[in-house]
């Protein structure tokens, strides 16, 4: 399980995550937001790539707060797949395993369910954006993370590729059973994926019932800028 | 932009009015007024002295050696660049970096003299460090550092910071993901520190006399061996193992270049 | 036309010879540009074409180089050097003549052989029958190119000894303790070119007022050559 | 990853192994030593004489030349680098660029005065350009354009080609998009190119001394003021002329960083 | 008229375009493509940016083929707004004037239809993606193109802002009634723009009746790849 309390975080003066809280089970819990509301930096923080201002993180009732990245076996998916570009697909996949984490025999089963064996010899360059993100998937469960921090990492893709991944990207994650926590801007993508939604507006965090309650929260909250340009809240930096 | 119209069309507006002539007449040109000044006699004399091969095999060996060290301490630059940006030491180092570039060579090898020299290094020999092997490759590391420095600063800016924060997140330290992740990532950079400190090594003489003693079939090397022969006067002489040294440096270039070819 | 001198000074003259320089244009009303450099270089400078009126060496071999080369008007031996010995504070106690010089673990520096001081200096050793044993000791740890450099050596505490010329000596505030006379090293003589081609009756007159004025090398540790 | 927790936690393997000790045994500590030679009677003696003074006005006039021409330069192969990859003249230029580093700096000296003295250019003035402050510009300048030129190429690989696209589109010749536009990307670029320059043209003296001569008050620079002390065996006074170039660069760094700071 | 006759390309022996002909009238035309099937390389030949290996393009009749990108006169629009980051809104829309292109009326007209009067003063990494995209269409219609290329301008936005940019940008194009090239891989991004409709796989462009047929034949093209892995002509080089 994982549970965040009272996270806060800026950037100079710019309050970027405002006392968010949020507890994940064995769930995928998909948090909508627009570009800039903090959704990458919330994921960073829970990684412990980025520090917080404020706030608590628990994972499996462990404070890992003050740990850095490598002692908290999450696992972080970033947008753009960000391969290890020098290593093969299959040393990307088995990098867990020089830090002695992950099994040799998961690590083929993920293979196998993601389907990349035809590709596991080829450099990440030579790979299409779909494998890409099968790939950078792959390389984050082989660790077997207590808790998968996912930011939007289809959205680089074609709708059509979309499509055919998400099923089984949900496929995957819910065999797991770990906590899930899944940022998109993509009302389709959190449909399709998420069992429970939160929408992020500019740094805060609320629960809704559905990805569409969540999308129409998050549009209501941009009328204004439609009608008289960005607020200064709302400019990026 | 390979192929592209926009080069086939309009190339020839900015260039042929600027840097064309320029480099050609500031750059090149200077370096084929000397060559023709090579003559044979000269050249014949310079192959055949044994101390000029000597200095040569010196050069090399502590060209490579001290280039090897600056792509060394320029890792170790490029790791406080990534991970300490805001940290005091890489402030100080930051603003370090570039001095021995601005110090006149006579005084850096003064400078390493009194650092290496038997006053305080004493214990390592009668001369300390100087007068050796190692101090050529010191002088010749001191004034080719702030270039690899650069080059490997310049290549951290480009990198993907993400698939650092991925490895840590896979149980990399910092250590281990630089090594195993950034570390590959600034290959061109490495190289490219790599090249323009070994040249800059070779034409190193001031600092390396200074500290390295110059002591023909020691601790000579091609620069110090060309000055030498321009204070006798053999200026042909002088002027051969310069060109040697360009020839070197060339050789290093394409060298390189064919290895990152191949690789890619 | 202002009536210009072009001066090429080997640059170990400088201090006496901007005192030469200042008086020579305040009696004469001449504008004279002392350009100070090593005499190698100089002489690199004056054979590719550069103006140059009236050439001071260090190195009296430059000078009659460029008579082979048929650009002289004028030439004369000016100053008279001698190769000395200089210690370090660490030399004091190990070195007091040239002869201990061939004491195990002594730590020496002469110029390279390429360089006048350097060439006079292993003559001089070779003459006095040291110069093989202080080899085959490997006593010689180091070989700068320039005498200056050497020097510093010494005054840095960086070897023990040093063989150099007086006039260095003296504007190191280096005391020699020992010397080497001229049965050993051969003359050392700083010499004068006038160079064809160029302003070569002023050239002669400064030439002239040079030698007049020769107590101001003498107050620096040469000696006049007669 | 400004103030981030992988800073906080664990910088101290890696560079307190590596770099840390080696960063200050090598440069910092031979600047320090150098530094701590300094008397107060030849700091005294130094900051008195008029030529000093003269020569550190032409110090700073010629390296500031030098380095603007560095820089022009330089944007001229930036240009080339964007526009031009497959030419001739860009491969030409792209393999001469280094070699200035590699030639030893007597034997630069004497490129200069061969090709820019009295024999080829003796209809600019009686000893050709040598001898002249054009002289020693052409030789700050002949060592110091490689390091503007890698700058610059470096810069122009992280620049956003896309708007040079749209700016053709709207009109713009290559010329003009290259200066309107990717130009002022090139800011930062310009800055790093011109510093460097600008300290390495501090410490040149081979060069400037062959080619540029070494007159004082008219042709003296810093680098050659401090080889006339080392000849007179005044130490001190060459070891507090040095410690002024390293003030200078130090001071163009400072500044230079703040006006970034500023504009930022 | 934009009219592009046997277009061809290729990077070195991959074959990115192949053989393309297309017309477009006064009308939106949508091009549905997946990731690298050669989309932008059609827009950036057609600019002048690059050169084609074989082909013809003709803009109101006049052959352009052989003319740089400056005197087309075609507007192109990239997927990164790829603004002039050191000059203002105000600049970078105006930028067409200093070579002498576009009517200073013209231009207060197109910020009052884009509504970015409010962000003229600002630098643009300033202004949010929204805001970006409207500044970098903006900039582009300033100068009177005769014909143009928009290459997924849209594509780096979140849906929600999405929505409310497209029926503008529609209506702005609409009324300068000149020939719209309009690639993206959003099958409703096109349904909501376009007014005629092509695919592109692989290099080969092929009409459709509609946006939804467009998909279609591309969803076709890529069930072999999610079954067996990426084919060699598909993947990036
Ligand atoms: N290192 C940083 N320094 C300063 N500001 C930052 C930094 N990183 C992010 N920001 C700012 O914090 C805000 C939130 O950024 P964040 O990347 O978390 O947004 P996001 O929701 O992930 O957006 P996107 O959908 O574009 O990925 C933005 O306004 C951004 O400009
Ligand atoms: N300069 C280049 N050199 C070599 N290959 C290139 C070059 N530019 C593009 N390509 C290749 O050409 C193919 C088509 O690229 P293009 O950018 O046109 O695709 P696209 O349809 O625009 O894709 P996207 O949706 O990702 O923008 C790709 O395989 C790409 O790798
Ligand atoms: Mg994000
Ligand atoms: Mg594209």
């Amino acid at each position: 399980m994982l549970k965040i309390a009272n996270l806060s975080k800026s950037f100079g003066t710019h309050k970027v995550i405002k006392n968010v809280s949020l507890t994940v089970g064995s769930e995928i819990r998909v948090v909508l937001g627009l570009n800039g509301c903090g959704k990458s930096t919330m994921l960073k923080i829970v990684a412990g790539i980025l520090a917080s201002d404020n706030g608590k993180i628990l994972i499996d009732k462990r404070d890992v707060t003050a740990l850095p990245p490598e002692d908290r076996h999450v696992g972080y998916v970033p947008q753009q797949a960000s391969l290890f570009k020098h290593l093969s697909v299959r040393e990307n996949i088995r990098y867990c395993l020089r830090n002695g984490r992950g099994a040799e025999a998961d690590i083929d089963q993920l293979v196998e369910m993601l389907k990349i064996e035809n590709v596991l010899d080829k450099k990440p360059e030579a790979l299409s954006g779909g494998f890409q993100s099968r790939v950078s998937l792959a390389r984050t469960l082989a660790s077997q993370p207590h808790v998968m921090l996912m930011d939007e990492p289809l959205s680089d893709l074609d709708l059509a590729i979309k499509e055919k991944l998400i099923p089984e990207f949900r496929k995957v994650l819910k065999k797991l059973g770990i906590p899930v926590l899944y940022v998109t801007h993509d009302l389709s993508e959190a449909q399709l994926l998420g069992d429970r939604f939160s929408c992020m507006i500019e740094g805060v965090l609320s629960d809704a019932d559905s990805a569409e309650k969540a999308f129409g929260l998050i549009r209501e909250s941009i009328s204004d800028y439609d009608l008289h340009g960005p607020a200064q809240h709302q400019l990026r930096n | 932009m390979d192929g592209s119209l926009m080069n086939k069309i309009m190339n020839k507006d900015l260039i042929t009015i600027l840097f064309t002539p320029l480099l050609f007449l500031l750059i090149i040109y200077p370096i084929v007024a000397l060559l023709t000044n090579l003559e044979v006699p000269g050249v014949r004399e310079t192959l055949m002295d044994g101390l000029f091969w000597d200095s040569v095999k010196n050069t090399l060996l502590a060209a490579l050696v001290a280039a090897s060290l600056c792509v060394i301490l320029s890792i170790g630059f490029g790791y406080c660049h990534l991970f300490m940006r805001n940290s005091l030491l890489y402030k100080a180092a930051n603003l370090m970096n570039d001095l021995p570039i601005a110090l006149p060579h006579t005084v850096a090898g003064l400078a390493l003299l009194l650092a290496f020299g038997r006053t305080n290094f004493g214990f390592a020999g009668p001369t300390g460090l100087a007068f050796t092997m190692i101090a050529v490759v010191l002088a010749m590391f001191f004034v080719s550092y702030p270039l690899a420095a650069r080059a490997v600063a310049s290549g951290v800016d480009q990198m993907d910071l993400e698939s650092i924060a991925v490895a840590r997140t896979l149980g990399d330290t910092p250590t281990k993901a630089f090594l195993r992740i950034a570390l590959p990532a600034l290959r061109e950079a490495l190289f490219s520190g790599f090249v323009l400190s070994f040249a800059r090594s070779l034409s190193e003489f001031a600092a390396v006399i200074m500290f390295g003693g110059n002591v023909p079939g020691s601790t000579q090397v091609l620069a110090s061996y060309v000055f030498t022969k321009v204070e006798e006067g053999e200026v042909a002489m002088a002027v051969t193992a310069s060109g040697f040294c360009i020839f070197l440096s060339l050789i290093l270039v394409v060298l390189v270049g064919q290895g990152r070819r191949r690789r890619a | 036309e202002p009536v210009k001198l072009n001066l090429y000074v080997a640059a170990g003259l400088k201090k006496a010879m901007d005192v030469v320089v200042e008086k020579f244009i305040k009696e004469n009303g001449v504008e004279t540009y002392p350009n100070y450099g090593p005499s190698g270089g100089l002489y690199t400078q004056i054979i590719k074409g550069q103006p140059c009126d009236i050439y001071f060496s260090a190195d009296w071999d430059l000078i009659e180089k460029l008579e082979q080369k048929e650009m002289l008007a004028q030439k004369k031996k000016f100053l008279k050097d001698f190769i000395v010995l200089v210690v370090s504070k660490t030399g004091e106690n190990k070195v007091r003549s040239l002869n201990d010089l061939t004491k195990d673990g002594i730590v020496l520096s002469i110029a390279d052989p390429r360089a006048p001081v350097g060439r006079y200096a292993e003559k001089g050793l070779q003459n006095s029958g040291l110069f093989d044993t202080i080899v085959a000791k490997g006593n010689i740890k180091a070989k700068p190119s320039t005498v200056n450099q050497l020097a510093i050596l010494v005054q840095k505490d960086q070897v023990d000894a040093g063989l150099i010329f007086q006039s260095v000596a003296n504007m190191y505030g280096l005391p020699p303790i020992d010397s080497m006379g001229t049965d050993l090293t051969g003359e050392i003589v700083f010499g004068i070119g006038v160079i064809k081609g160029g302003n070569e009756a002023l050239a002669n007159k400064f030439m002239e007022f040079a030698v007049q004025n020769v107590a101001e090398f003498v107050s620096y540790g040469w000696q006049p050559y007669e």
